[in-house]
């Protein structure tokens, strides 16, 4: 393969479907897949037989659209319209109209200037939505391997890293490391073998990203992956997806066949003399193994545990060689930014955090889904436009961002902008970008309890205050959210949140306390309530354990005059 | 409002482990129907016992008391020696009884001096704030001060044999675990002459006690009961290993030569839903006729002599001072027994100090692994026989626990006893609760010298609360002493 | 019948052996071996994990260490019905918890209560469709924004599917 | 030849070799450091967290054991900040489990008991956990007791690196971690164990013991480890 090759097969792909009047995108997305596309793909097929438009419309099951909360989802190119909440009963209508070009089948059309997508830019998201994720040549046909096929050919690994530092890309996955320099260790590291490790263990509840990118446009990681490899001077990949992403994973192995019988991975790439693997590593789910130590061993075949850094794994990673760990977002922008130059990417976002950033937005919003959006957007923009304000035309109470790790952000502060700096400043964090909207029927001690017990549960057992803390942790709020709690209580739960904070042995207990944290400094009133009243704003906590001589100070109920 | 049936309630605020509280219950005609001891005592330590270790259980059962833990751990530790399927080397074993003999001495001379002197010395009607050791000490200082230090020798006993006052790891299944050093075991014979002049200063003042008129003396739970108490194969006193014998009222032989492992085919149990504790009794002869009582009164009672020369002259002398014919029936007689007790272990001790054996290092234990399902063993400990079952795998871990402790087999009596004071003193319609109630039925309770008198009596003084209830249970007056 | 159970097992023990072939000597191989053996069996049991070892030539404890660390490898066979409600933060906005319970209140419980309820009800981390919470997972069927009559239908349909 | 490092404990200026733990730094010096998954002559783990001490300069709070010494680094091994750390660490541990030490065997030669004493613990602000563990004394000469286990690893440990047999190892998560013997059956049935016993020589606490006797009868001999692992690794005789 070479990259005028490349670009052949781009044109032939692009004259093929120039050869249809329409193409009917339905959404494959985890989301629309769980409310039926599946079957509304077969029911577009056989509708498009009947009215004879085999030939003439294409059919094709892309990755996530974005709109998650109104899937199914389908796309006709023809005007660019989307139809929400398409059910069997609407196929034959759609068919029909643009059979006809009636153009009249309005139901569940979607307003052209719906400012879900209004607000948006994608970047990593960009053809996600519109190509077939099965198919490689669609990819090309999008520009797909031309950044690799340009660094391979045109640049040295040097050259490539600087862009990549220039671009000022941190990573997606929640620390925020400049990408570029944690490149640059690597490619530094003493010589041999070297390897560049794809993190799609996506843990977080409330993230859907990583699987919506794994299965919507599986070879722009391939591609970011191979110019990483490239750059480091790495021969070997692995891709590290959650077990539980099935068709992901069937996504992302075929992709993987695809690229290599096209020779975009494997030996002497373009022509050159770099060669490229990639694995694919099924993890089984252990939230701690996105740790990227935990994540190192897992791959090693060993228990998921997290080990003490220093050394990093870029300078001692898989079996003990330096190793690029990426977020697969990460990886997605590497491509755009090779292609695009360092300038625009940094042109976009904020001084610190440049480009955009994907967000999954879900909750109490009316639009819930992925999202990308530059850095620096306004919690506001997110929640209000994007998100269509609160359902039920209720009131935004907080957000929260960043997962179990990260931090609930009240209403007040929804100015705020998106941006990594930004978020820590209000005592939260980015994350892998979840954004859970919460309105008051949410109770922020419950979701703390929430929080809390999710941490127990995923933590990995190995250091104590992690393992035990978070335990005493949930203990304490539920016995707030159960109305068996003192005052003392409250105390003891903010010096565990500082001790473990500062003594756990990785990222994920330090982080565990977080949401508590968050909770305590903008909701303490609402834990006092629970604590001292009994009452629960939200009307969520049923107080099963009230003891009443908890509000009140023991009075003494019997006459002891005989004393 | 009519007169009602009323229940008074003397609830002794007091920590958690040695908790009781005692009620009386009036009928209608305001007539003393019932009284009773409620021991919210936890028992929980069949359970604790479950699942662990047979060599464990010395260590985890002498945490049941912290007054006679070495009763319990010697207890635990031949009920192993069963399982393990050993005899102990002889060494092992006279240790033990050494072990054994300073437990008694610790125990009943704090009964005796720190406890009950306050009773005895001061009179049951001595206001509560003063009737306390405190006050025996500033008005009896050698008296006291001998007391303090006869107590301390048992624990110097129990200290040099095992390197810790309580709770020490010394007693284990298949023997011991470190031998008795030949200068702790003269420092234990120098103590001796004192030990015995204490005993004897004690034993003068009990016999004077005894001389003198006491109004309520025949009221203080003198009622007839069976004993049981172990002796030995000469029908001597017994209190380490032996057989049990069980006699009436008058001194005729009920039961004799009884292994005490077959101890669940003769005891059995009630359980009552106001108390924690069991009430065990003779069972051939039912619930009534079946209650007994075990510790220094009932031992007295069922063996032929003690088999030391001073404990069996004082045994001949007690005979005829509390009983001429048949047995000793008063519970205040515990207190003389007790100081017989003292005075046969002193002397045991001594022939044991003395022999070569006690002192060999060389074999001190048997080991094996779990040989036998089964462990059933029994002790005489300072407050009555105690009875450690348990059943355990191959590996030695065990898989049920059965502890019948002495206090709970005094149960029934002491009831008894309570029942005995109250009517006499609160028969007949309205009566008020006269403070001397409260003190004899205190006194009353501690001639058993119950398990949790340690925690309820310490200072002498009983924390007391006590309701009036109407039949329905509400609450309609409370009356509290003050610490 | 008994053949053919037989006759399968030893298929699924061949995909086993392929796979240990595949990794053959390559110890980090030890999760990806522990997939396919899960998705040839259903669940890893004492017999096959004592397999892997011997195969694989690692010590039993590190196998067994490794399979219970993953949540996702289970040591005990699945149950036949499942019912799974999704914990993950956005449906436990949109009341999951509460569902949970309704669910453990009213769904599965069969008339006669010494029948075996007819499902096991779990929850689980994240289902990764947080648009359209709460979501419930009966056997391989995924409601999104389900209710109780919802779960209910759900197993009454796949009863019928299955008779 | 390694290069000597000069830096500051408790602000003592020591000196160590490069390469040399904050660890190994200090306790060459005499100032303790508290410790319970590390063992002299056994790999690291980082995971008990009692041997954290703050660097100048460095916002994270580093593990003594794994933390190399450096060139004019300031330690300080014993801040108000650390001891209550170090206090709250062994109050979860205490809560964790079953370790009530009146009726523990290791009672008084327990680690956990000692350094819990030195830390001033004298009550525990957690709720218990209680699990309901259990005793396996299946083996013949050798008892593992889950309630009193602490999971340092160091058993496991020094039966993968030492003995060679790996006969321990842990298994399941979070709370719900354990040692397991081979398939966590019982000890009795795990084959690869060759009964050697170190595992019992180096268990901090009451967890690992010989049967027919305390876990306090046995104490006091994890020094010979440092001569079985020279022996093992540096074979002094054969020269």
């Amino acid at each position: 393969m070479t990259i005028e090759e490349l670009y052949g097969i781009g044109e032939e792909f692009r004259n093929k479907l120039g050869t249809f009047r329409a193409e009917i995108q339905v959404c494959g997305g985890g989301g629309c897949l769980a409310a039926g596309a599946d079957d509304l793909l077969k029911n577009f097929d056989s509708a498009c037989r009947q009215h004879g438009l085999e030939n003439k419309v294409r059919v094709v099951a892309t990755g996530c659209m974005g709109l998650c909360g109104a899937g199914p989802l389908v796309r006709v190119t023809l005007n660019d319209v989307m139809y929400t909440r398409v059910t069997p009963d609407d196929v034959a209508g759609i068919v029909e109209d643009y059979s006809r070009k009636l153009k009249r089948y309005k139901e569940r059309l979607l307003p052209g200037d719906f400012a879900f997508y209004g607000k948006q830019s994608p970047v990593v998201l960009e053809h996600m939505g519109h190509i077939d994720p099965w198919s490689i040549e669609d990819y090309i046909a999008h520009s797909g391997y031309e950044a690799l096929a340009k660094s391979v050919t045109y640049h040295n690994p040097e050259s490539v890293i600087l862009e990549i530092r220039n671009s000022g890309l941190r990573g997606r996955g929640g620390g925020g490391y400049p990408t570029g320099l944690k490149w640059d260790i690597v490619r530094r590291g003493p010589a041999g073998n070297k390897y560049i490790v794809c993190n799609a263990d996506e843990g977080d509840p409330g993230s859907f990203m990583d699987r919506a990118m794994l299965q919507g446009n599986p070879h722009s990681i391939l591609e970011g992956m191979a110019i990483a490899g490239y750059a480091v001077g790495a021969q070997q990949g692995y891709i590290y997806v959650r077990g539980e992403y099935t068709r992901a994973i069937e996504c992302m192995r075929h992709a993987i066949e695809e690229a290599e019988r096209m020779r975009l991975l494997g030996n002497r790439i373009f022509e050159s003399g770099f060669n490229f693997h990639v694995d694919l590593r099924v993890g089984a789910g252990a939230f701690v193994c996105g740790e990227e130590t935990a994540l190192l061993r897992s791959i090693e075949g060993l228990r998921g545990q997290p080990r003490p850094r220093p050394p990093f794994p870029s300078q001692s990673g898989l079996w003990g060689k330096p190793t690029v760990v990426n977020n697969v977002e990460t990886i997605v922008n590497v491509a755009p930014i090779v292609l695009r130059g360092a300038r625009w990417f940094s042109g976009v976002g904020t001084k610190g955090s440049t480009g955009t950033k994907v967000i999954a937005l879900t909750g109490r919003v009316n639009n819930t889904g992925l999202v990308e959006v530059p850095m620096g957007t306004t919690l506001r923009t997110i929640v209000e436009d994007i998100g269509g304000g609160i359902v039920n035309d209720g009131i935004c109470k907080a957000v929260q961002s960043g997962g179990p790790s990260g931090g609930c952000i009240p209403a007040k502060h929804l100015d705020v902008s998106y941006d990594f700096d930004s978020l820590s400043s209000v005592g939260s964090m980015m994350g892998s970008g979840g954004l859970v909207v919460m309105d008051d029927t949410t109770c922020m001690v419950d979701m703390a309890c929430y929080f809390m017990d999710f941490c127990r549960s995923e933590s990995c057992g190995k250091c104590i205050p992690c393992r035990v803390g978070t335990v005493q942790m949930h203990r304490l709020l539920d016995k707030i959210r159960r109305g068996s709690a003192r005052e003392s209580d409250i105390e003891t739960l903010e010096e565990l949140c500082v001790m473990i904070k500062d003594t756990s042995l990785c990222g994920l207990g330090q982080s565990s306390p977080n949401p508590v944290i968050s909770i305590l400094h903008y909701f303490r009133k609402e834990v006092e309530q629970h604590v001292f009243e009994h009452s629960c704003p939200a009307g969520v906590c049923s107080f099963e354990d009230a003891d009443p001589a908890s509000i009140a100070p023991p009075t003494s109920s019997e006459d002891i005059s005989h004393a | 409002m009519t007169e009602s049936r009323r229940e008074i309630v003397i609830d002794p605020v007091t920590r958690v482990e040695g908790h009781a509280r005692i009620s009386i219950m009036f009928n209608e005609h305001g007539r003393v129907e019932d009284a009773r001891l409620h021991v919210a005592e936890f028992r929980g330590f069949e359970a604790i016992c479950t699942g662990r270790l047979i060599w464990e259980m010395p260590r985890i059962t002498s945490r049941i008391c912290g007054v006679c833990p070495v009763s319990h751990a010697v207890t635990s530790a031949k009920a192993g020696d069963e399982i393990l399927a050993v005899t102990i080397p002889r060494t092992a074993e006279q240790l033990r009884r050494i072990l054994v003999l300073g437990q008694w001495i610790q125990s009943h001379a704090m009964s005796f001096f720190h406890l009950s002197s306050p009773d005895l010395l001061l009179g049951f009607d001595q206001p509560a704030e003063s009737r306390d050791f405190f006050t025996v000490m500033r008005d009896n200082e050698e008296f006291a001060r001998r007391g303090i230090r006869l107590r301390k020798y048992g624990q110097e006993v129990i200290s040099r044999l095992a390197g810790k006052r309580i709770h020490a790891d010394f007693v284990i299944p298949g023997g011991v675990r470190s031998a008795l050093s030949e200068q702790n075991r003269d420092i234990l014979l120098d103590g001796l002459p004192e030990a015995h002049s204490t005993i004897r200063m004690a034993l003068d003042f009990m016999k004077a006690w005894l001389e003198s008129p006491h109004d309520s003396f025949d009221i203080m739970g003198s009622f007839p009961s069976l004993s049981i108490g172990m002796i030995n194969e000469h029908e001597e006193l017994e209190y380490y290993d032996g057989t049990l014998r069980i006699t009436d009222a008058a001194g005729n032989i009920v039961a004799d030569r009884i292994d005490p492992r077959t101890y669940r085919d003769f005891i059995a149990e009630e359980n009552e839903s106001w108390s924690y504790m069991r009430f065990p009794y003779y069972q051939p002869l039912g619930p009534t006729r079946g209650m007994y009582r075990v510790g220094p009164l009932a031992r007295l009672n069922v063996c032929a002599r003690t088999g030391t020369p001073r404990a069996d002259a004082e045994l001949t002398e007690y005979r005829q001072r509390t009983a001429p014919q048949g047995t000793a029936q008063n519970s205040l007689y515990y207190h003389y027994a007790r100081l017989i007790e003292i005075l046969f272990a002193l002397e045991r001790i001594e022939q044991l100090l003395t022999d070569p054996e006690t002192l060999r290092s060389d074999t001190l234990r048997s080991r094996a692994f779990s040989n036998r399902p089964q462990g059933v063993a029994a002790t005489e400990a300072p407050r009555g026989t105690l009875f450690h079952n348990f059943s355990a795998g191959s590996d030695g871990v065990v898989n049920r626990t059965d502890l019948l402790i002495a206090t709970a087999q005094n149960n029934l009596a002491m009831n008894r006893g309570i029942r005995q004071i109250a009517t006499h003193l609160l028969d007949g319609p309205g009566q008020e609760l006269p403070e001397s109630l409260l003190n004899m039925i205190e006194a009353g309770i501690r001639s058993y010298d119950p398990c949790f008198s340690c925690a309820t009596h310490a200072l002498g003084r009983m924390p007391l609360r006590v309701d009036y209830r109407d039949q329905n249970g509400a609450l309609l007056r409370s009356f509290a002493r003050k610490t | 019948m008994n053949a053919d159970h037989n006759s399968e097992q030893r298929s699924r023990h061949k995909q086993l052996d392929r796979a240990l072939t595949r990794h053959q000597g390559a110890p980090d191989a030890l999760v990806e071996v522990l997939h396919t053996a899960q998705q040839q069996f259903g669940y890893l049991s004492k017999e096959t994990l004592s397999y892997i070892a011997a195969q694989m030539q690692l010590p039993p404890s590190h196998v067994y260490g490794v399979a219970s660390y993953y949540p996702f490898f289970r040591l005990t066979p699945p149950p036949e019905r499942e019912v799974t409600i999704c914990a993950g933060t956005a449906c436990y906005v949109n009341g999951s918890s509460r569902l949970e319970k309704e669910i453990r209140a009213h769904c599965c419980a069969t008339k006669d209560p010494n029948d075996t309820p007819a499902a096991d009800i779990g929850t689980a981390r994240c289902l990764g469709a947080c648009g359209n919470g709460p979501i419930v997972r009966v056997n391989n069927d995924v409601l999104l924004r389900a209710n109780v009559d919802d779960v209910n239908a759900a197993l009454a349909q796949q009863e019928e599917d299955a008779s | 030849m390694h290069e000597i490092k000069t830096l500051s404990i408790d602000n003592v200026m020591v000196s160590a070799a490069e390469g040399t733990t904050v660890l190994d730094a200090a306790r060459e010096h005499g100032i303790d450091i508290p410790t319970l998954c590390h063992l002299d002559g056994l790999e690291d783990v980082g995971a008990c967290r009692l041997c954290l001490v703050e660097a100048e300069g460095q916002n994270k709070l580093l593990p003594a054991c794994v933390t190399r010494v450096e060139e004019g680094m300031s330690v300080k091994t014993h801040s108000p900040r650390l001891l209550k750390y170090r206090r709250m660490i062994l109050e979860l541990l205490f809560s964790e489990r079953n370790h009530v030490c009146s009726v523990c065997g290791a009672d008084g030669h327990c680690e956990l008991q000692t350094l819990a004493r030195r830390a001033g613990m004298d009550h525990v602000r957690f709720d218990y956990l209680h699990p309901a563990l259990t005793l396996d004394a299946t083996h013949e000469r050798f008892v593992l007791d889950h309630n009193r286990c602490i999971l340092c690893t160091r058993c496991i440990r020094i039966c993968d690196d030492v003995e060679g047999a790996h006969t321990l190892d842990t298994a399941g998560r979070a709370c719900d971690t354990s040692l397991v013997t081979d398939m966590a059956d019982t000890w009795s049935d795990a084959r690869s164990c060759t009964s050697c016993g170190k595992c019992l020589l180096v268990c901090p606490t009451g967890a690992l013991f010989e049967k027919g006797s305390l876990p306090s009868e046995h104490h006091g001999k994890e020094e010979y480890l440092k001569y079985i692992v020279n022996a093992q690794r540096k074979m002094p005789w054969k020269r």
